[in-house]
């Protein structure tokens, strides 16, 4: 009798805490719905949406050139990866030839991209677990990169510089001056960030084993990008599917092990220098030259489909596009990377604490923008 | 019916082929043997047309298949032709670095479809965008509440029938 | 009239540590902000007043004139109790915290005690005021706080004890006098660090903040909490630090003794020193928040009961010995130390045990022809 | 154990080190010679009316639609005085709906529209940043005074193609 009023005084219920879309560490408008039992995930409800623009739906009623701005806006930390992949959807369909200099300008700048998102990364990462410094250090990194990209494209973030047949402009006269004395500080900032977070005993007890997704799972959600090499698939669409001017380059791809937090953000530590690497070859590279294929301004593409891979900072971007001979693409869709990293939030979370959710998603890297288009 | 025929025609193959898909082209064929199946290129991919009956098996063998093992889901897509919706799925092989579309067409007013969740769990957020913006309805799905539209949101704002509301300038 | 003049003696004094432990503490959040903008490499406040020596009366004026926001769902009674509950106990503890030789409001034959005593009812308020806000996150930062506060309450005790055997006595006056030859943090290192570390925990600083944990509960208790209710947790916190530094100044540093420092000058001077000793331990403590990050909650509890508590009652019988067979004072220090490097030493070789996990391989296919720019 | 001493010791260093802060109201950040502020109409001081002639290409092909042109015979054609058979009669751009693409320029043939170095335009009301012609050009002036812009060869032909 006394056994079971204290089992009926006992009884427990789960808590269901609501997380986003106004938390601070959901990295914009995510939301999820965390049932807890104390401190430990239970249960979990993701909800995206509320950034959904209908991006893909707007390009079906504009024409191919202001496309590119709104491709700008989808994964807003890598602007021009994501030009770069549609203009290339875009010259592929028209089979244009690209001039070898403008090539060379986009992979500099995309590489330079992919080193700001993921010094941004390393930043927020670093605040998810706690560390206020790391933000700070790589900010001050990312602003010299945006520096940079004001000098070339002319805008710090929507650039609206990759066109179809090419890039806007040359670039300017000092650009290699600039570059190379740019390399070295990036070069510089991320050891102190190495240094600073990488090995620091509360940042691996923090990470390390937390949050761990296996090459199957991997592969069965179809996560790309940096989160798929760290469980140890090595694949990468520069190496496997080399576009653009990418198999002129010597660069390797960082494999983790066992696909935890920490290996995913050590392999964007790592594939930070790997880009730093890439871009010193490419400057090595870089020859003269036109910088566009003179194209009409109304485009008008051959009728067929076709679909372009590129690796984006968060993974595998991919454009689906089909053109009906006139003006306006009939249908563009995006192969999202951070919505299919996303998914696996999910199977993630549950059976972990309250604190480790905002570390595994703050490892996935995951930019809004591009999950809801 | 312009619109339509023109849309038609958009998908008129063009072959640019390489080593791979040529293969694949081959191949294919002698797997897919048992179901009704018409195999095209587009640009530089081969495409699959399946009945939308037939889906789930068809892709279940294609990834269990050791030729093709495409056990990688890049991306599921519903394109609106006006008379019938197209669904188009590209699969790659993460070990064979090969890709192929299939596509399948179902009707506009009550397009459902066998989910291919059980085959590749990636296509569960994106059949429920498609559910979301299309309403094709997957049958065997875990759930396929709105996931990037409120709930009760009327219409389907993805298809090219879908009116705007009306927009005002502040 | 004797009478008289005894309580408005006393309420003058009361006032008297109001007021400076508020300067304090507005000091202390200028310092906070302007060290960890310079470890950012920014410049921290600069508009407000010379060097952005104003800001933080300008936040205070901010904070007291901000509309008090109440969510309809809270317990108003506790809600409204909970800061207090916090504030006051950090408060009290000063009456006893000598900052010279006789500048002290009270000087206890009990004061340690008195001191741990009181430290102990801030948890109340903490949890307190997570229960009564009706926020989840609140709830979680307020059992965090509880979880957290109570368990390293014990290494710190212990550290103290071990003081406390030292000086034969629980008078910080006292404690204070007897390093005049060799300060305790010689004799005891291992319970400086014991102490220094629970009293991080204790204060919930950085790497253990984890009950105010911003990018996890958001702000833990202190969630609904606005304006001047909100303000009075931000003094207790910072009373807190300032507390913690004090007390091992006091306690393990030499408190307001310096060496060539006699005579009367010691009562004057030594204010100076205290405050100057203090300043440079609460750098310390900014220093550490400018650096680390959070460790978890049950990784936190699992370094407090695993490390901390075994290391704390070693430290105890070790003094107990000390004292006991009368050893010499660098014995017990060379043993400390030695316990310290080896605690180290385990710790790290743990840690390099699994370093072959802490790599990340480059793949690299063999099949790569490095092609120039034709 | 080593790992947190070597972040302490990064943060020390990087603490006797410069700050990198631009106090920003006081001092700003140099604007890069490319920059793209928002767009504005360029003055012609040599006859002194607009380049713009309110052909609506640039109005046709904006992105967001931010902008409105509407055109007018030019009364110093007529005069004699200038090639341009039509001029702008009024031009609005909406720089709460301008993206700062750029497009607009590329589009002009007559190296009317440029991206000014214009960037810090907040309002306290949403329509305070229509701005219109007589707003563009002066903005526009005070780009060509701080920089020393000028109009396009090829689009100098192509004008004079227009007004032939």
């Amino acid at each position: 009798m006394v056994d079971q009023d204290i089992n009926k005084k006992l009884d427990t219920v789960q808590m269901m805490v609501n997380m986003g879309p106004q938390h601070p560490s959901t990295h914009g408008v995510f939301r999820m719905v965390l049932a807890v039992d104390g401190e430990r995930i239970v249960d979990v409800e993701p909800h995206i949406g509320y950034l959904h623009r209908g991006s893909e739906k707007l390009c079906e009623g504009e024409i191919y050139v202001q496309i590119v701005t709104l491709f700008d806006r989808l994964d807003y930390l890598s602007n021009l990866n994501n030009e770069m992949v549609f203009c290339r959807a875009v010259e592929k369909l028209m089979e244009l030839e690209i001039p070898e200099r403008a090539e060379y300008i986009r992979v500099i700048l995309c590489e330079l991209n992919r080193v700001a998102s993921h010094l941004l990364f390393i930043g927020t990462f670093g605040l998810d677990v706690g560390a206020m410094t790391p933000s700070m250090y790589m900010f001050r990194d990312r602003e010299k990169i945006q520096s940079m990209f004001e000098a070339v494209t002319g805008a710090r973030m929507m650039h609206n510089y990759i066109r179809i047949g090419g890039i806007k402009n040359d670039v300017p006269d000092d650009f290699i001056h600039r570059m190379k004395s740019l390399i070295v500080e990036l070069k510089k900032g991320l050891e102190e960030a190495d240094k600073l977070l990488s090995f620091n005993e509360i940042f691996l007890a923090r990470t390390k084993n937390i949050g761990t997704m296996s090459a199957k799972m991997a592969i069965e959600y179809g996560v790309s990008g940096p989160s798929l090499r760290a469980s140890g698939v090595p694949i990468d669409i520069r190496k496997d599917h080399p576009y653009s001017i990418y198999d002129r380059f010597d660069f390797g791809i960082p494999i983790g092990e066992i696909g935890d937090c920490w290996d995913r953000y050590y392999v964007r530590l790592e594939e930070v220098r790997q880009s730093i690497s890439i871009m010193e070859q490419a400057l090595y590279q870089l020859p003269d030259g036109d910088t566009i294929t003179p194209t009409r301004f109304l485009l008008r593409p051959p009728k067929g489909e076709v679909y372009v891979r590129g690796e984006n900072p968060r993974g595998e971007i991919g454009v689906y596009m089909i053109s009906d001979g006139t003006d306006k693409p009939y249908r563009v869709k995006v192969r999202p990377p951070s919505f299919c990293n996303l998914m696996t939030i999910k199977d993630l979370l549950i059976d972990t604490y309250v604190a480790d959710a905002v570390v595994i998603l703050g490892s996935l890297d995951i930019v809004l923008g591009e999950v809801d288009r | 019916m312009a619109e339509k025929d023109k849309a038609e025609e958009a998908i008129e193959p063009i072959n640019r082929l390489d080593a791979k898909s040529i293969a694949l082209q081959a191949m294919l064929p002698g797997i897919v043997s048992d179901f009704k199946v018409t195999i095209n290129t587009a640009f530089d991919l081969v495409v699959v047309a399946v009945e939308p009956e037939e889906i789930k098996q068809i892709c279940l063998l294609l990834r269990d298949n050791d030729e093709t093992a495409f056990d990688y889901l890049l991306l599921l897509c519903v394109v609106d032709y006006e008379d019938y919706l197209q669904v188009v799925y590209h699969i790659y092989s993460t070990s064979l670095k090969h890709t192929l579309v299939v596509k399948t067409n179902v009707s506009p007013e009550e397009p459902s479809l066998e989910s291919v969740t059980p085959v590749w769990k990636g296509a569960d957020w994106y059949e429920r965008e498609a559910h979301d913006l299309f309403g094709v309805s997957f049958n065997a799905h875990p759930s396929l509440s709105p996931l990037l539209l409120y709930e009760g949101f009327e219409g389907f704002p993805g298809r090219r029938n879908y009116e705007m509301p009306e927009y005002k300038e502040w | 009239m004797s009478l008289i003049i005894d309580v408005g003696m006393r309420v003058s004094l009361i006032l008297g540590l109001l007021t400076g432990l508020s300067v304090v503490v507005l000091s202390l959040v200028w310092v906070e902000r302007k060290f960890l903008g310079r470890i950012q490499m920014r410049m921290g406040p600069m508009v407000v007043g010379p060097y952005g020596l104003l800001q933080p009366v300008a936040d205070a004026i901010k904070l007291v004139a901000k509309e008090d926001l109440l969510s309809p769902w809270v317990d108003r009674i506790v809600y409204w109790i909970a800061p207090l509950a916090v504030f006051i106990p950090s408060f009290m503890i000063w009456v006893t915290i000598p900052i010279s030789r006789d500048i002290v409001i009270r000087n206890m034959d009990m004061g340690l005690f008195y001191i741990i005593a009181f430290s102990v009812l801030s948890i109340v308020g903490l949890v307190a005021a997570g229960w009564a806000s009706s926020n989840k996150y609140a709830v979680l930062g307020g059992f965090r706080a509880a979880a957290q506060l109570i368990s390293y309450e014990i290494p710190l005790i212990m550290a103290v004890l071990g003081v406390a055997m030292l000086a034969q006595s629980l008078n910080l006056q006292e404690i204070v006098n007897q390093q005049d030859t060799y300060v305790y943090a010689l004799v005891q290192p291992l319970g400086l660090l014991i102490f220094f570390i629970a009293g991080l925990a204790e204060i919930g600083r950085t790497p253990f903040d984890i009950h105010p944990a911003e990018s996890e509960v958001v702000g833990g208790p202190f969630v609904e909490y606005s304006g001047a209710h909100w303000s009075i947790f931000f003094l207790a916190e910072y009373i807190n630090t300032f507390a913690v530094a004090a007390l091992t100044v006091l306690m393990f540093l030499g408190g307001w003794l310096l060496p060539g420092l006699s005579g009367g000058a010691i009562t004057t001077v030594g204010v100076l020193v205290f405050f100057a000793k203090t300043y440079l331990v609460i750098l310390i403590i900014f220093w550490f928040r400018g650096t680390f990050p959070r460790l978890r909650i049950d990784q936190l509890m699992s370094f407090g009961w695993k490390m901390l508590v075994p290391l704390s009652f070693l430290n105890i019988i070790l003094t107990g010995c000390y004292m006991f067979y009368g050893w010499p004072a660098w014995l017990m220090s060379i043993i400390s130390v030695t316990i310290l490097a080896s605690v180290f030493w385990l710790v790290s070789k743990r840690m390099n045990n699994t370093k072959k996990e802490y790599t990340v391989h480059i793949y690299k296919p063999e099949s790569l022809e490095v092609k120039n720019a034709g | 154990m080593l790992g947190n001493l070597k972040g302490l010791l990064v943060t020390l260093s990087s603490m006797l080190r410069k700050p990198v802060t631009y106090q920003y109201p006081k001092e700003h950040k140099p604007i890069e010679n490319r920059y793209m502020g928002f767009p504005v109409l360029m003055w012609d001081s040599q006859i002194s009316e607009p380049y713009c002639t309110g052909c609506m290409v640039c109005v046709r092909y904006c992105p967001t639609q931010c902008m409105t042109a509407v055109m007018k015979d030019n009364p110093l054609h007529a005069e004699g005085v200038s090639k341009r058979r039509k001029i702008v009669d009024s031009f609005e751009i909406n720089f709460g709906r301008c993206i700062v693409c750029g497009i607009c320029v590329d589009v002009c043939n007559f190296d009317a529209i440029e991206m000014s170095h214009e960037h810090e335009l907040s309002k306290y009301a949403r329509n305070d940043n229509r701005s219109d012609l007589t707003r563009l050009l002066e903005m526009g002036r005070k780009y060509q005074e701080e920089t020393d812009w000028k109009p396009k060869t090829n689009a100098k032909e192509s004008e004079e193609e227009a007004s032939s």
